[in-house]
């Protein structure tokens, strides 16, 4: 029952990531910047960039969920919830860094500047990579938990401020949603094209991650049930 | 709160007895400073340059000296196995923890108020507004202190909590950082309060939640 | 129930090991309690959960009619212990380790320097109290130790291979200390002591392998010689 | 010189099987390179600067990873009184240093071969000539670890050792630092190995004579 | 000269204390020696001196013919020490800490694989052999500590309060291994545990203060308890 839900999830997700695709790459009209200029294709990217940064923030939100009910009920379940979800926001915060490089590239004909927004994003994932590294350099399963928690919560700090860093300092990295601090808003999207596209590809990443979720802490779950058994028959 | 000053007193007069952790973190603020000069010599030359690096530049020594002194608090306490021994004790954890934040914040100012004249010497500089600085060297330093605390707790059982410690800490440090280096920017450029007030509100508030938090989670970190 | 330590269906497992399986037991008030067993068996582990450092598995374990777990506090107030490790600051000097943790189970300075002064004396530590403990042999770290955790005096009192590294006079003077405080303290001590445990003791518990495998009352036996038998019994029968 | 290699596989095998260390100087060398262009990203921005600070900043991250790395040099042996054990065994005091030392200097070289193309995407650079910077790096590595690892068995005895132990390598390594940081800004800016020739001598020298003080003056690093 | 280990006006000051005064004594080949005297006497410290790991303030010390400060790497390969330390790595296994060390005394590895093999067996480790030593029990970790002690058959054996820790039956195997090993080795034991101490030794050095208030040769006495006798009235009188 719990394989058919899984495979049933599987398939969605396969379905809404090859829509995402073909809207991205073949149905969408060109874009115009608010001048009316036609925008290079390289904005495109957009499309992936935002969906799978949220998507990474969502992850890190699990990541301190997690660990809060960790905690509290000092259940197995909760660490493998915030572990798996760590690490698939590991790479999601990655893959946010790469394509946020490459749009960078073809924008701004650098991969990197030095800005709060790349700065902070930066930062975010650094924080989850060293909560792995934490992981990794304590022995014992129980404290390695406990721990981790601690730092689970405390590291989700770093969300909200890789958030709101475009929206509190003048930043070179656009904003197209919501208002900053120092006046400017966003453009938003103009469309119904543009902006279907974009709740498709959430979906798509959002759908994705949950498949890797839950995958991912299956396969954890089993692992802790192959070393309960390892240990009894020692 | 009575016991937390002991404990704080009881680190810091171990401290000033020797006054080793004090003198180390002295020399190493002074010494990144002078590292980072030479490495950096190219542009230093450069005068209009320098005022844009300087604020970075001394925000990072405190951060090097404090992380130094971060790590050696909880550091006397593994000796013997001492923070077990604490644990023995009837006293909260949130009491360790404030005593322990309290003492760590206290060197870090000593510090900071020999570092800051040295600083201004090596660079030829002048720092207009003492009292606006100070607002964000404190609220700065408490953060760093606050959220040091937690983490070198966190650390202190695992057998590679040298290394473990700064990895952990920095990344977390940066959004008092960003605001910090930009308030002390603002403020060698000849700014004033009003002109930092939102630098100083972030600050403050990184300090409240994070030493909110860490009194909650600190009683986890010494579990087991 | 008038048991000062009550014990039931306690389990620890480490990773890879179970250290204790389904423990039960009753401690009342004022005995004097010799936990025996051979390494590994569990004995400190069994201790570290009654001073509330390792967290059971599972279990319930009440000391003084509170849940371990949730009155934490109050229950560490009522504990004394020494452990494999002395918890002492090496670069505090003899007094001042003892200060610090009088002020920790927030005693006054008033009753401070009665106890410190009291305690120092019944160790035989006065003549070195200005020293540092670092440069104190094991004998007197292990005294001092001793001392420290005695300063709030209080009424159990775990003691962990509290010998190790005592000389002659140093074991008796505990001896006497201990026997003194059994008036009115529940005591138990961990040892591989059996001849001096036999000495001082009310009741023999064998731990082996995680479980209790004998529970004696000392009037029940004649000697140290047949309670060394039954410990040989025991563990040769089990080998 | 069988034993020190037995003492470096040790150590490395250790390290490898949880990578712990190196991880964490990984992470710590990437971390560094935000801080410090966090502080000064006022200046980042300023595209003739950065190509000026870009060595300087290249070297700093290889300095403070390398010291988190020598920090665990001997720390590992001084649980248990280890290195006291070590001493008993009929084990030249030069060997125990130079296994130390090779130790070391592999966990540096693999961060360093991480830290570049990192440093390379983050700076927007390109190197030109990867042999010849391969070369000063190689040479300055060498340095830093000879050196490195004598303090840190200097100060491994000592209660404070986390702290000492940057404070006083940070000056002892300005020899190395100088040249290097000089030479490496050489080839980023386009030079050959021609015209740093004069840097890589010295940097060369400095590895010789340390490594043959170090290795005479270690017996009385360690002794009782 | 037939002796092993020869000592003359050994001195040995701390900042504060005179741990060791004018030490003249020398130990033949093959004696099975132990050292009492109480806490602070100053048994550490003289067995860490033969240990080459502290310097002696005055005075010559040769073990095997050879001077102290000269042939130190000679002389360590002669010795096997136990101290109050285990010198023992957490994070290695069991058997990385005896390969580890076996190495560095120059072991091949086919010698290398009997020993463990052997060392393992006798200290009853086998089923541990691949644990971490941080999740061994104190007992378990001065077993294995003695193993590595052992782990190249050290003609000189130097133990400093070996019993520490271990169980009833761990206790009599080291016994039988070091009445064992001192068919040829010679063995220097300090203990504070007279009974065990009178059964195995040729010889009785009693340290007091820093200076050696007696030396018996065992068949000289009749009992431990005559034993224990003269050690009390030693420090009654001196006390
Ligand atoms: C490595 C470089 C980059 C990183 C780390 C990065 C990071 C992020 C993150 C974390 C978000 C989601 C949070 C949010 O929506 O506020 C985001 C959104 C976005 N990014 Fe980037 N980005 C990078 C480069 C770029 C570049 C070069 C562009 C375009 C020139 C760009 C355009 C956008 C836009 C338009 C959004 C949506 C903003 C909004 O919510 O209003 N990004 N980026
Ligand atoms: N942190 C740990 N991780 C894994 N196993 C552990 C840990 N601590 C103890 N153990 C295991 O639990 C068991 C009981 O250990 P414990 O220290 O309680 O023994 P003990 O009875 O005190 O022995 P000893 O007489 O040697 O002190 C042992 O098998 C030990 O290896
Ligand atoms: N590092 C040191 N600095 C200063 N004094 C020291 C140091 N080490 C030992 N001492 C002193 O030297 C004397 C002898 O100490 P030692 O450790 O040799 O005693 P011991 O006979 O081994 O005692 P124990 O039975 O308690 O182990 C003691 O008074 C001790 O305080
Ligand atoms: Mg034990
Ligand atoms: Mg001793």
């Amino acid at each position: 029952m719990e394989n058919k839900k899984l495979k049933i999830l599987a398939f969605v997700t396969t379905a809404l990531v090859l829509l995402s695709m073909y809207m991205v790459f073949f149905s969408l009209p060109v874009m115009r910047s608010g001048a009316g200029e036609v925008l290079d294709s390289s904005f495109k990217i957009f499309y992936f960039h935002m969906p799978i940064a949220i998507t990474a923030y969502f992850a890190f939100f699990i990541v301190f969920a997690a660990s809060v009910m960790q905690l509290k009920s000092h259940d197995v379940k909760w660490d493998i919830y915030a572990r798996s979800a760590a690490e698939i926001g590991v790479i999601f915060a990655l893959l946010v860094l790469i394509t946020g490089s490459i749009w960078a590239m073809a924008t701004w004909g650098w991969y990197w500047i030095w800005e709060p927004r790349l700065t902070t994003s930066l930062a975010l994932f650094l924080v989850y990579v060293t909560y792995l590294l934490l992981r990794q350099a304590i022995e014992d399963p129980e404290s390695r938990a406990r721990l981790a928690s601690v730092f689970g919560i405390v590291g989700f700090v770093s969300v909200p401020l890789s958030f709101f860093s475009i929206r509190l300092w003048r930043s070179a990295h656009p904003l197209m949603f919501g208002e900053a601090m120092y006046g400017s808003t966003g453009g938003g999207l103009e469309g119904s094209n543009l902006q279907f596209t974009l709740v498709v590809n959430f979906l798509a990443f959002l759908a994705l991650f949950l498949t890797l979720f839950i995958y991912k802490s299956n396969m954890e779950i089993l692992k802790e049930e192959i070393h309960v058994l390892r240990v009894s028959r020692r | 709160m009575i016991r937390s000053l002991y404990i704080a007193a009881k680190d810091l007069r171990t401290e000033l007895r020797t006054k080793q952790v004090l003198n180390s973190m002295l020399v190493f603020s002074i010494v990144v400073m002078v590292i980072f000069s030479l490495s950096l010599s190219d542009v230093l030359s450069d005068s209009s340059v320098i005022d844009r690096l300087a604020p970075g530049l001394l925000w990072i020594a405190f951060i090097f000296a404090g992380m130094l002194g971060i790590t050696r608090t909880f550091a006397s306490e593994t000796e013997n196995s001492c923070l077990e021994g604490l644990r023995l004790c009837p006293v909260d954890s949130a009491a360790i923890y404030t005593g322990k934040a309290i003492s760590s914040m206290c060197l870090m100012f000593i510090v900071e108020i020999v570092t800051v004249p040295v600083f201004m010497v090596l660079f030829n500089y002048n720092i207009p507004n003492i009292p606006v600085i100070s607002i964000v060297i404190l609220l700065g330093t408490a953060g760093f202190s606050v959220v040091g605390t937690l983490l070198s707790a966190l650390t202190v059982k695992t057998r590679t909590r040298e290394i473990l410690l700064p990895v952990l800490l920095l990344p977390l440090l940066v959004p008092v950082l960003i605001p910090a280096v930009m308030a002390t920017g603002k403020i060698l450029a000849g700014e004033g309060i009003v002109q930092i007030i939102m630098e100083l509100r972030l600050i403050a508030v990184y300090d409240i939640i994070f030493f909110t938090l860490a009194r909650m989670l600190f009683d986890y970190t010494l579990e087991g | 129930m008038g048991s000062i330590i009550s014990v039931k269906g306690l389990n620890k497992k480490f990773a890879g090991h179970v250290a204790l399986h389904d423990i039960n037991l009753n401690i009342e008030q004022g005995e004097f309690v010799i936990i025996l067993g051979p390494n590994g068996a569990g004995k400190t582990t069994f201790l570290k959960i009654l001073e509330t450092l390792i967290r059971p598995s599972s279990g319930s374990v009440e000391i003084g009619g509170m849940e371990l777990n949730r009155s934490a506090l109050q229950i560490r107030k009522m504990i004394g212990a020494i452990s494999h490790e002395s918890y002492l600051y090496s670069d505090l000097t003899v007094e001042e380790n003892l200060r610090f943790f009088g002020k920790m189970y927030g005693l006054s300075d008033d009753e401070l320097i009665v106890r410190i002064q009291l305690l120092l004396e019944q160790m035989h530590l006065e003549y070195r109290y200005l020293d540092r403990v670092s440069t104190l042999s094991r004998g007197m770290k292990q005294r001092l130790s001793i001392a420290r955790s005695l300063i709030h005096d209080p009424e159990i009192i775990l003691m962990d291979e509290p010998y190790t590294g005592l000389d002659l006079q140093s074991a008796c003077n505990l001896e006497r200390l201990l026997l003194e405080s059994s008036k009115k303290a529940t005591v138990l001590m961990v040892t591989h002591d059996i001849d001096r445990a036999f000495c001082i003791c009310d009741r023999i518990i064998i731990l082996c392998d995680g479980t209790i495998s004998s529970d004696i009352r000392q009037k029940d036996i004649s000697s140290a010689e047949e309670l060394k038998n039954i410990y040989t019994t025991i563990f040769d029968g089990g080998a």
